[in-house]
């Protein structure tokens, strides 16, 4: 009972959502774009679950004075702040927009751009010719990369047209052998998981 | 609305955030815990604002005007909270299982077209184009290619022959797929650092440049003299 | 297709070739447990929704895996994750799993740890714990975006040993680079089955590798009749 | 290996510390930016595509710029669309913002003040450019605008759209004449929405990451697309209005040469090392 249902509905809803997309049939189309939508709603009411078990976590940590309670209890004061203004003033208010501008906007983009920093790191140390992959994968990044900037232009005019090149040739064969093999994947988990076989989603673990 | 003073609090703020995300690249240090704590707190609650008022004016607001389908997400949502209930855990897993039911048969249904037909009829290329070398040589790398890769990822049983030599093919042109990604996304990233650094030039979010600099360059200091004195924190 | 060929090779145990990113899991959690500290899972930012469903799902088929192991060795175990929705799931997954291992009183509910529903405060919070709490071993299973290098770089630079394994094809590179193992792309679909040792998820990768064949023969088939200037092949593809 | 070689050069070159390289790349995209040494940037056929396009649009077209873009990737989008607000003013082109990005809203407000001068306040407001806000729901919000863009009852800033100049001759994506489509995630999705079903051409102002999504459209979907920061620099010098992206590219060129160097210099430590070994 504990897993079987949940399991037959997980079931009907995959099989109801392929005859949807193969099949043109008014009541199925209809029945599965309505539980395309109210999923959607589900999903959003999710968002509780999250902010309960984030709060239980932080003030937890404050009430135990473990250490980094002063970051705790500043992430709890913010997400308070940005909840009640949100709700209290609405998200198109000018005072959120400004909010929303000068910390979530600085602070995501200043994240982000921390990739920039890594990768330049993970190249220095992982581009080394030490078999032939990891070869051809240094030179097909750095002719992509003159390629790119100007800097590559004013050395040979031809570092663009070869990084094009390569980004149409061999790299359209690679992409296209991995999204084939993913698919084949997908298609394969999906079964296991209508044939009852792969429950890991329902909590069993395998 | 927002006057000109506020203007410049605001430059000031996301300016001083900027460069405490980025002391971390220095290390890890209570400065960039901050702002790491911030962020967190700002963004989720965004996120809460603009999910409730997804429900609110999608699902509550037609409810509301007497559309009843609407009753069945929002009451079967609530099943998901018997996650904090100890007897009745186990019915979080009925809206769970229809979450993921319709998102993985949306996707399946799609993506064996889009993905796994739709590729093979894209790679069914001629291997040898008259008067034509360099597209013949291309398709060939194409084609092969994409073999090669399909086959590199054989589970079944190790290769060996000629399956061997294709597989290593496709191997080397993962690698190139592999490279030229690494390449365009480096660029891209780049990109956004620039962004960063130029609005950290704009007045008056300049004047915390010197700052920093400073420091980073007490936290440099402060850090060869703790190295020189053997272990007095054994904590970092 | 892969249907017909369950059912025909229910009973037999098909034969896998050894794939070595999934069985270096088992050397991460080994040297979690000697160091005597954490192991850090992560599903990544995907949830039960669109193309990160499977993704996900395929992560957390993987977690079961881990927890069980590490409730056996007592190694202390950090989940993070970015969509809430997953996290009953999650929960049900570890505690199942230290219930299996018959050490349900080593189950910590701290461990279980939504961060944000932001994808980079997301990221900023898992850097934060591999730094913080000196992971030992990192694995990102599942679903990554922008944020996949950040971590791995992060992980590195905590000293972590790593696995990723994603199947957003434009993320592999960045796994590549910076971790010890990784699982590409389809790899990550067959890890549960391969880890599960059960003959009939086993069976269902031999049927991967057939339809993997079929797919191949028709290249070839088709490649060669494009050659002559016959279509028939693509034709068929249109439906 | 003997000790003694942990202080051998090649050991230094082959374990910089990342701090270093890090500290090496700030400065290198901090200084260029502030004497730049302006580098040509050559036009790339895709954005050559996007320019004459757009030039060849009859005064008074009807344009739908989509915001599908988050925050996170607002230093390579949103020159971009500085870069193309301007075209279209200067073409005297009617342009509707709408968002799919719960952050995009905020950014078509942006665009409108820097190159218009002024937002909502504008004279010409709902006569030559409205910002419509953000519809929720991703693809089946571009589905459901696309069929009936009046579905919106109020712009972002609470005006009622009916009452509005601009969205009188509207009935349903028909009536665009270009979408140009901002977003950091896929274009797949518009193409699918309104491209494939209504025929509007589309014009991608996209990330770097994003072009090689954006190549099996262009040209038959797509009909341009700029490619980054670097697209947008490209397109600055079209529209003769020299901004920050192109001022960004020399920061670029300085970045992506400084980890060229660090390569080749790692592979130099390693590769003496590797050769010496056996001796």
């Amino acid at each position: 009972m504990k897993l079987k249902v949940p399991l037959a509905i997980t079931i009907i809803l995959v099989l109801l959502q392929v005859t949807d997309y193969y099949l043109k049939v008014p009541v199925i189309n209809t029945v599965a774009a309505n539980f395309t939508v109210a999923i959607l709603v589900m999903s959003a009411i999710a968002v509780g679950i999250g902010i309960i078990s984030l709060t239980r976590i932080h003030v937890r940590r404050i009430v135990k004075k473990r250490p980094h309670s002063l970051e705790s209890a500043m992430m709890l004061i913010t997400l308070a702040i940005f909840i009640l203004v949100g709700a209290v003033l609405g998200s198109g208010d000018p005072s959120y927009i400004y909010m929303f501008q000068n910390i979530i906007v600085p602070l995501d983009s200043a994240m982000f751009s921390l990739a920039g920093f890594f990768m330049a790191s993970a190249a220095y140390r992982a581009f080394r010719v030490r078999s032939r992959e990891a070869m051809i994968l240094l030179v097909a990044a750095v002719i992509v990369m003159l390629g790119q900037a100007p800097i590559g232009e004013a050395f040979w005019s031809g570092f663009p047209i070869l990084s094009q090149w390569i980004l149409d040739v061999p790299n359209t064969g690679g992409v296209r052998a991995l999204i084939m093999g993913i698919a084949i994947g997908m298609l394969s988990l999906t079964i296991r998981m209508l044939m009852g076989h792969e429950k890991g989603y329902l909590g069993t673990g395998a | 609305m927002i006057g000109l003073d506020a203007r410049l609090v605001g430059i000031l703020l996301s300016g001083g955030l900027t460069l405490m995300a980025y002391s971390f690249l220095y290390r890890e240090n209570r400065v960039s815990r901050i702002a790491e704590h911030i962020y967190l707190g700002a963004a989720t609650g965004y996120g809460v604002v603009l999910s409730a008022k997804y429900v609110y004016d999608n699902a509550a607001v037609p409810l509301a005007k007497g559309n009843t389908f609407w009753a069945i997400p929002l009451l079967s949502s609530l099943l998901l909270y018997f996650y904090f209930s100890k007897k009745h855990f186990w019915l979080y897993r009925l809206p769970t299982a229809a979450i993921i039911g319709v998102g993985t048969g949306i996707v399946v249904a799609a993506d064996f077209r889009t993905r796994l037909t739709e590729q093979i009829k894209a790679t069914l290329l001629p291997l040898f184009v008259a008067n034509d070398p360099y597209n013949t040589v291309n398709n060939l790398i194409i084609v092969f290619g994409v073999l090669g890769a399909l086959i590199f990822f054989y589970f079944s049983k190790e290769l060996k022959g000629p399956t061997r030599t294709l597989a290593d093919f496709g191997k080397y042109i993962l690698m190139v797929t592999f490279g030229a990604s690494f390449g365009q996304t480096f660029m891209a990233r780049i990109s956004l650092i620039i962004g960063r650094v130029q609005s950290l030039y704009i007045w008056p979010a300049s004047i915390l440049l010197p700052l920093a600099a400073v420091l980073v360059g007490v936290a440099i200091a402060w850090d060869r003299r703790k190295q020189r004195t053997p272990r007095v924190s054994a904590g970092k | 297709m892969i249907v017909l060929l369950y059912a025909s090779r229910k009973g037999r145990v098909p034969k896998i070739r050894k794939l070595a990113a999934i069985d270096a899991i088992d050397e991460a959690i080994g040297r979690a447990t000697e160091m005597g500290r954490p192991l850090h899972f992560t599903p990544g930012i995907g949830d039960f929704y669109g193309y990160d469903a499977p993704m996900t799902i395929a992560g957390i088929s993987v977690l079961g895996h881990v927890a069980r192991r590490v409730a056996q060795y007592n190694t202390p175990l950090i989940v993070t994750f970015a969509a809430p929705e997953i996290e009953p799931v999650i929960t049900d997954v570890v505690k199942q799993a230290y219930l299996a291992a018959g050490r349900p009183e080593r189950f910590n509910p701290d461990s279980i740890r939504f961060i944000s529903t932001r994808q980079f405060a997301y990221t900023a919070g898992v850097v934060g714990i591999l730094h913080r709490e000196k992971v030992a071993a990192n694995l990102m299973i599942g679903y990554f975006a922008g944020e996949s290098i950040i971590i791995a770089e992060a992980g590195f630079l905590a000293g972590a040993i790593q696995i990723g394994a994603t199947a957003n094809t434009y993320q592999i590179p960045f796994f590549v680079v910076a971790c010890d193992h990784v699982l590409v792309s389809e790899e990550l679909y067959a890890a549960g089955a391969y880890l599960s040792k059960d003959p009939v998820q086993l069976a269902a990768i031999t049927g991967q590798d057939w339809v993997r064949l079929i797919a191949a023969a028709f290249l070839v088939a088709g490649c060669v009749l494009a050659t002559f200037g016959i279509s028939w092949i693509a034709d068929f593809f249109k439906m | 290996m003997r000790l003694a070689t942990e202080k051998d050069w090649t050991h230094k070159l082959a374990t910089i510390d990342p701090r270093v390289i890090f500290l090496l790349l700030l400065i290198s995209v901090a200084t260029p930016l502030l004497m730049p040494f302006g580098l040509p940037v050559g036009i790339s056929p895709p954005t050559t595509s996007t320019f004459k396009f757009i030039e060849g649009l009859p005064s008074g077209s009807l344009v739908v710029s989509a915001f599908d873009m988050s925050a996170a990737v607002a230093p390579e989008c949103y020159p971009q669309v500085a870069a193309f607000t301007t075209h279209l003013k200067n073409k005297n082109l009617k342009i509707i913002e709408v968002a799919f990005d719960s952050a995009g809203p905020m950014f078509a407000d942006q665009a409108l003040r820097d190159v218009f001068g002024a937002s909502k306040d504008h004279p010409l407001y709902g006569k030559n450019f409205i910002n419509l806000g953000y519809i929720a729901g991703g693809e089946a919000a571009m589905k459901t605008f696309a069929g009936n863009p009046k579905v919106i009852q109020k712009d972002f800033y609470g005006k009622d759209v009916k009452d509005l100049e601009i969205m009188q001759p509207l009935s349903s994506a028909r009536d665009f004449k270009l979408l140009i489509v901002i977003s950091g995630s896929q274009v797949d999705n518009f193409v699918r929405q309104f491209g494939d079903p209504h025929g509007v051409p589309i014009v991608g102002a996209v990330t770097a990451v994003l072009v090689t999504r954006v190549m099996p459209y262009y040209p038959a979907k797509v009909v341009g697309y700029l490619n980054g920061l670097r697209g947008a620099a490209e397109y600055e010098q079209l529209v003769k209005r020299p901004g920050i992206a192109l001022a960004g590219m020399d920061a670029q060129s300085a970045a992506h040469l400084l980890v060229i160097i660090f390569i080749i210099v790692g592979n130099v430590g390693y590769i003496v090392r590797k050769t010496r070994r056996p001796s």
